[in-house]
């Protein structure tokens, strides 16, 4: 078994009286797409958000690339190589989508602090943004204010911004919301090569991409993970059945 | 060129023709004005590189205004009354030189303005306003009481200070001064706006969670644009107090934050030009209101609320009606 | 310094972060419940002392005078609220302060035109002016310790109309979900209007209180106003009783600032340029305890909502 | 604002004998509008007063509002200077806008006339022969009140001022000749309206006696304190927080208590005379001591037009110097410095026929200069 590339032990989450993390241990390795599942308010957004740094695991460790990274801040996390994508999506609505995917080649770059030099008319970042962008399809709407784009552009987006990073993992939550049958389908099978250049965390409701994509599934029920395995486990695993699959069959 | 692109253009050829114009007509005191027009412009142009990029609304950016007020006094203060500024490591008598002056305001309105960021970037929203008017209010009533500089009474500079080759004496050398460093911090920030940090800054107002995402903090980010902020309105202080000949306390006083702020939102929050148009529209207003009524303050408190209450995106939005472009 | 005077400094500290809490909470509930900055919150106050003065001045009655402070200040509250400031709410930080800071412009200027540039008379009531003996000799002005009273009454009521009544709830549910009251099927405009115009009446109350001792004039709002949001921002915006703790620290920050800094200075320095220096010191105090608050706790004391 | 006024031709004008030669035009900045514009306005009514009943046709005055913001008074200055072509400025209240405009008007070669602000470095150091100040020197007033409470025989006096250049002057002016022992000496901040502090350790202090300088709003609530705290002791203070626009608001708080001036409504002259009485036909209300001030600025400089030529500034200045004018405190003269030698009065607050006023209780200073004089080097 290959070294996991991104790795948490026993995190543990209280929002007051609320567990919303108990003793989640998941981890991804190279090459897959690892999805985690579970009903709504199941907390699988605060993983996210501990995974990524934005939330601090009352107990527990996250490793990325072997290290220890719980106590590092989200854009420590970021540079160290992981690359996220946001359910809701966050982008810089009235910039344009080239200078919102340029921003992914200027945190990259590390060199964030130059004051003079348009960043726009850099070819260097101009050819891995467009190549960016041409990779997920948007390479017709680099020109248009983000705020213009539809909901399943700006899903676009994120995963073109998260390309970017050149990330060593992406964690992604929910890309496949408000796409479409179509886009889904599109968004399915370009998730389906990019598993090659880094693993891929994968939270998500649609369970036809999950089944197509997933190597491994993790199922989080208020808050603990209570299956994890193959796509066939998971659909055989009587537990899950019970708790979650259990209203779709 | 886009219509904010013409509009522009055309501010700054008011700009030059203007005071062109009151030079061949002797009408000194237009370029006078047009001057206080230059200054208070540039002053706004620093607080627009928070305010507009960085969504940072600080009410405090009379610090800084001050700051470069009381550099250019004291510097001056200490040729003119004989008196060393300082003996020890070395002897140095004060400047009347216009450019180390400006250098002085500049490095200590920056340094200030990282202080004060590094404690006031911890808030936001409404605490940061608050917090940065506070500090505001302290720079204020210790310039009041500081009796050395003069305290309320403020510091007179009897004779204008000097720039290598020019007479600042005439006005119209002055103005022509003023416009050029004007017109080279309008450039500066242009590039800046478009160059890596303006885009990075741009997100991080938009979107603070998407620039942590791609390895930057915000927080680096907005102190930095602070920095500049404040360095920037330091610099139209040392040169508003050569202007007046003349420093006061009333120059880090919270109503000049408010019309430092009310300059840029004038003229259209985010916009280049927008601090430049929000100046020439207050002093005309000042100007042309004033002789109207004693209470004039009134007819400018209802203009500002019609721009507010109806005017998106401030004076330059209501000509060119699209959101500021950002290049 | 004997300690009749320190406890009488101390009463002192508390009469006037007590009339800084009237002033400050009608801002904190027009903040957490309208998200709004109010700059023009000192007006108000401005406006209830020249109601007060008005009034007394034509009745020769104090209380009639508090009526009239307390009505028209709040009527000039429902009145700007319904005209401008409602459409302020959807707007950000900055507008709000524009708009509000225009608000003072017309409110300073206007009241100038009514009532000329002379300070206005308004004295404190026969029946309590004057000092009184205390326990422990200090003497007191009557009209101070009446001041703290009705303040603290008013401080009480507050907490009771908040935490006890229909409305209370409102504004509470307010202050957390604004979608919540919507649901809720309350007319938020009326709501809204309505603690604008609570806020306005406690501003211009304590505006005719502290005019009676005190020179009605215009511009008398702005210096209140400013320590009004040096309070409200270390109690934390939003929350009551973070606003009665931090009036009532900045109070005696302020008064035994002033008096126990030029001691310390003379101790380092000659007795007359301590107390200059000391003097300044004292000025800066509230600014450099608010600054030193949001450092440790970035939303003040009480705060939840960054 | 801005209102000229070209006073038209009149018997007054003939009589009088009248101008000389050129026109003069006067810049007036002063404070019109905001906080501090009673002051304002009643200076430049006073001035206007006297312009009027000169009925000089050649005297053209030109009023802006200064707003009690110094970066606003230099630019009025440049205006009045550069457009206007002024050739005398005057009407500045406030010492700290005064300290802004002053030197560089009087380095380009105006005049300017104070009719009130007159701070010591003006008087001293930055002395300069065009600077005449009419009013006083800032300390007069503050001496005057030392010099009365020596004399009332206080030996153990309270002192108090706001924590600004002009209050620091005023503390060590009333220092200069009481010569007693103080009880207590305080600075509060600027603008402050509870004195609630104060006014305890007042009390706590033994105190004999109160000297307090706290111009505008901060002395009306300090006086409306002090009356309701109990303490009883003599108060004594510079005219400045008893002048006629204020002490309506005060009321009964200021009655008895003894302040220091230069000027009161009831001197007995022919030139105060008609200037109260006119004050009060022209604009319905009591002159203060601004427009007493005002009021006679406009007469010195009238008399100067009457002998010399505005342009030719070694004529006029000479003219100026002299003061052959009918001043409404009596005998005026200028020091050296171009500060005023006069007597300064000890005035105790009355009520009269339901008006709070003052009325001349005694004489504090006889020809009294200021201090600074020795400096001037002009």
């Amino acid at each position: 078994m290959t070294e996991a590339v991104l790795e948490t032990r026993d995190l543990c989450k209280r929002f007051g009286a609320l567990e919303v993390s108990k003793d989640v241990s998941i981890s991804l390795r190279p090459g897959e797409i690892h999805a985690v599942i579970g009903p709504n308010g199941a907390g699988k957004s605060t993983l996210i958000k501990q995974i990524c740094g934005a939330e601090k695991p009352d107990d527990g460790r996250i490793y990325l690339l072997g290290e220890d990274v719980t106590h590092l801040s989200v854009d420590a996390r970021a540079r160290a190589g992981l690359a996220r994508t946001f359910q809701v999506s966050a982008l810089a609505m009235e910039d344009t989508v080239l200078e919102n995917a340029a921003l992914g080649v200027v945190g990259a770059s590390g060199k964030a602090f130059r004051f003079f030099r348009p960043v726009l008319k850099d070819t260097e970042v101009l050819s891995r943004v467009e190549a960016a962008l041409e990779r997920v399809g948007l390479a017709d709407a680099a020109g248009k204010q983000t705020s213009e784009l539809s909901h399943g552009q700006r899903r676009q987006l994120e995963v073109a911004i998260a390309l970017t990073l050149a990330p060593k993992v992406f964690v992604m939550d929910e890309p496949m919301a408000g796409l479409g049958a179509e886009g889904s389908k599109t968004m399915t099978g370009f998730l389906d090569g990019l598993r090659h250049e880094a693993p891929i965390l994968l939270v998500e409701h649609d369970m036809d991409a999950v089944f197509a994509l997933a190597d491994r599934i993790s199922v989080l029920v208020y808050g603990s993970i209570i299956a994890s395995g193959t796509v066939e486990e998971i659909r055989a695993d009587p537990a899950v059945r019970e708790a979650y699959l259990g209203d779709l069959s | 060129m886009t219509r904010e692109g013409i509009v522009n253009a055309l501010v700054l050829v008011c700009l030059v023709l203007v005071p062109g114009w009151a030079f061949y007509a002797g009408e000194t005191f237009t370029i006078t004005l047009a001057t206080r027009v230059v200054i208070l412009a540039l002053a706004a142009v620093g607080l627009n590189i928070a305010l507009g990029l960085g969504g940072l609304v600080s009410l405090g950016h009379a610090v800084f205004f001050g700051l470069g007020g009381y550099t250019m006094g004291i510097l001056a203060y200490h040729v003119q009354a004989y008196e060393p500024l300082f003996e020890w490591p070395f002897l140095f008598e004060g400047t009347k030189s216009m450019p180390a002056i400006w250098l002085a305001a500049v490095v200590l309105s920056a340094l200030t303005a990282f202080v004060i960021g590094l404690l006031c970037l911890r808030t936001s929203g409404a605490y940061f306003i608050m917090i940065t008017l506070a500090f505001g209010q302290m720079f204020y009533f210790f310039s009041i009481s500081w009796s050395a500089y003069g305290g309320e009474d403020g510091l007179s500079i009897y004779v204008r200070n000097g720039f290598p080759g020019l007479n600042t004496l005439d006005p119209i050398q002055f103005y022509g001064l003023c416009f050029c460093v004007l017109v080279v911090v309008l450039w500066f920030a242009s590039r800046l706006n478009r160059s890596r940090f303006g885009l990075a800054l741009n997100a991080a107002r938009q979107s603070p969670e998407r620039v942590e995402a791609v390895g930057l903090r915000p927080f680096h980010l907005r102190l930095t644009a602070f920095v500049i902020s404040g360095a920037v309105t330091g610099l139209a202080g040392a040169l508003f107090a050569d202007l007046n000949r003349f420093v006061s306390p009333a120059m880090f006083s919270w109503q000049m934050s408010g019309e430092i702020m009310i300059l840029v939102i004038l003229g259209g929050v985010g916009r280049l030009y927008g601090p430049v148009v929000g100046a020439i529209v207050f002093v005309a207003l000042e100007h042309v209101l004033g002789d109207l009524s004693d209470y004039w303050h009134i007819y400018l408190g209802l203009l500002l609320l019609t721009v507010v209450l109806f005017v998106r995106g401030g004076l330059i939005g209501a000509v060119t009606g699209r959101r500021a472009a950002h290049d | 310094m004997s300690l009749v005077l320190i406890a009488e400094q101390v009463l002192n500290g508390l009469q006037f972060g007590i009339m800084l809490f009237l002033m400050a909470a009608g801002l904190t509930l027009i903040f957490g419940v309208m998200g709004l900055i109010n700059l023009a919150h000192g007006s108000l106050y401005m406006v209830g002392a020249f109601c007060a003065a008005a009034v007394a001045g034509a009745t020769g009655s104090f209380l009639l005078g508090l009526v009239a402070a307390l009505a028209g200040a709040a009527l000039a509250g429902a009145l700007v609220e319904i005209v401008v400031i409602r459409r302020l709410y959807a707007k950000d930080h900055l507008d709000q302060v524009l708009a509000t800071f225009a608000l003072i412009l017309i409110f300073s200027e206007g009241t100038r035109w009514l009532f000329g540039s002379f300070p206005l008379y308004l004295n404190v009531p026969e029946y309590l002016s004057g000092p009184v003996t205390l326990p422990g000799g200090i003497e007191y002005p009557v009209y101070r310790l009446t001041l703290i009273v009705i303040g603290l009454v008013v401080a009480l009521g507050l907490f009771l109309l908040i935490g006890k009544t229909r409305i209370g709830v409102q504004i509470r549910a307010g202050e957390n979900d604004r979608e919540m009251i919507a649901a809720l099927g309350i007319d938020i405009g009326r709501l809204y209007t309505i603690v604008f115009a609570l806020g306005a009446a406690l501003a211009g109350l304590a505006g005719a209180l502290v005019g009676a001792i005190q020179s009605v004039q215009v511009g008398m709002g702005e210096p209140v106003l400013i320590l009004a949001f040096v309070v409200i921002v270390i109690g934390g915006i939003g929350s009551i009783k973070g606003t009665l703790i931090g009036a009532l620290l900045v109070g005696l920050t302020q008064t035994l600032g002033g008096i126990f800094l030029p001691e310390l200075m003379k101790i380092f320095m000659a007795p007359s340029a301590a107390t200059s220096v000391g003097a300044s010191l004292a000025s800066m105090a509230i600014y450099v305890l608010m600054a030193a608050v949001l450092i440790v706790r970035p939303t003040g004391l009480f705060g939840a909502r960054a | 604002m801005l209102k000229s006024l070209a006073v038209g031709a009149s018997m007054l004008a003939l009589l009088s004998g009248a101008a000389l030669a050129e026109p003069v035009k006067v810049g007036m900045i002063t404070t019109l509008s905001g906080g501090g514009a009673s002051l304002g306005i009643d200076t430049r009514d006073g001035f206007l007063l006297a312009v009027k009943q000169a009925g000089n046709k050649d005297l053209e005055v030109v009023v802006e509002d200064d707003q009690r913001k110094p970066d606003i008074a230099v630019q009025l200055a440049d205006k009045m200077v550069q457009s206007e072509k002024v050739d005398v400025l005057t009407g500045i209240v406030w010492s700290n806008l005064a300290m802004a405009v002053v030197p560089s008007t009087t380095a380009q070669g105006k005049f300017y006339l104070s009719t009130n602000a007159a701070p010591s470095m003006l008087a001293g150091k930055g002395c300069h022969p065009n600077y005449f100040s009419v009013s006083y020197q800032n300390d007069n007033l503050h001496e005057a009140a030392g010099a009365y409470a020596k004399e009332a025989g206080f030996k153990k006096s309270f002192i108090l001022a706001p924590n600004y250049p002009a209050g620091k002057d005023s503390l060590t002016g009333f220092k200069r000749l009481y010569g007693g022992e103080l009880a207590g000496e305080i600075y509060t901040k600027l603008g402050q309206t509870d004195y609630a502090a104060e006014l305890a350790q007042i009390r706590a202090s033994g105190a004999d006696s109160i000297f307090f300088f706290l111009p505008g709003g901060m002395g009306i609530s300090f006086l409306k304190q002090y009356a309701d705290s109990g303490i009883e002791l003599p108060v004594v203070g510079p005219a400045f927080s008893f002048d006629q626009g204020i002490l309506q608001a005060v009321g009964d708080a200021a009655l008895g208590v003894k302040n220091t001036s230069q000027w009161n409504k009831d001197i007995d002259n022919e030139a105060n005379k008609a200037f109260v009485e006119g004050f009060q036909a022209e604009y319905g209300r009591l002159p203060s001591l601004y427009a007493a001030q005002g009021y006679d600025t406009a007469n010195l400089l009238l008399s100067a037009m009457a002998k010399a030529d505005v342009k030719d500034a070694d004529a006029f200045r000479a003219a100026l110097e002299e003061a052959d004018f009918k001043s409404v405190r009596g005998k005026f003269s200028f020091g050296p410095n171009h500060h005023p030698i006069q007597d300064i009065y000890v005035r105790e607050v009355i009520k009269e026929g339901g008006v709070y006023t003052n009325k001349i209780v005694g004489t504090a200073l006889t020809d009294h200069a200021d201090v600074y004089a020795a400096e001037c080097k002009m």
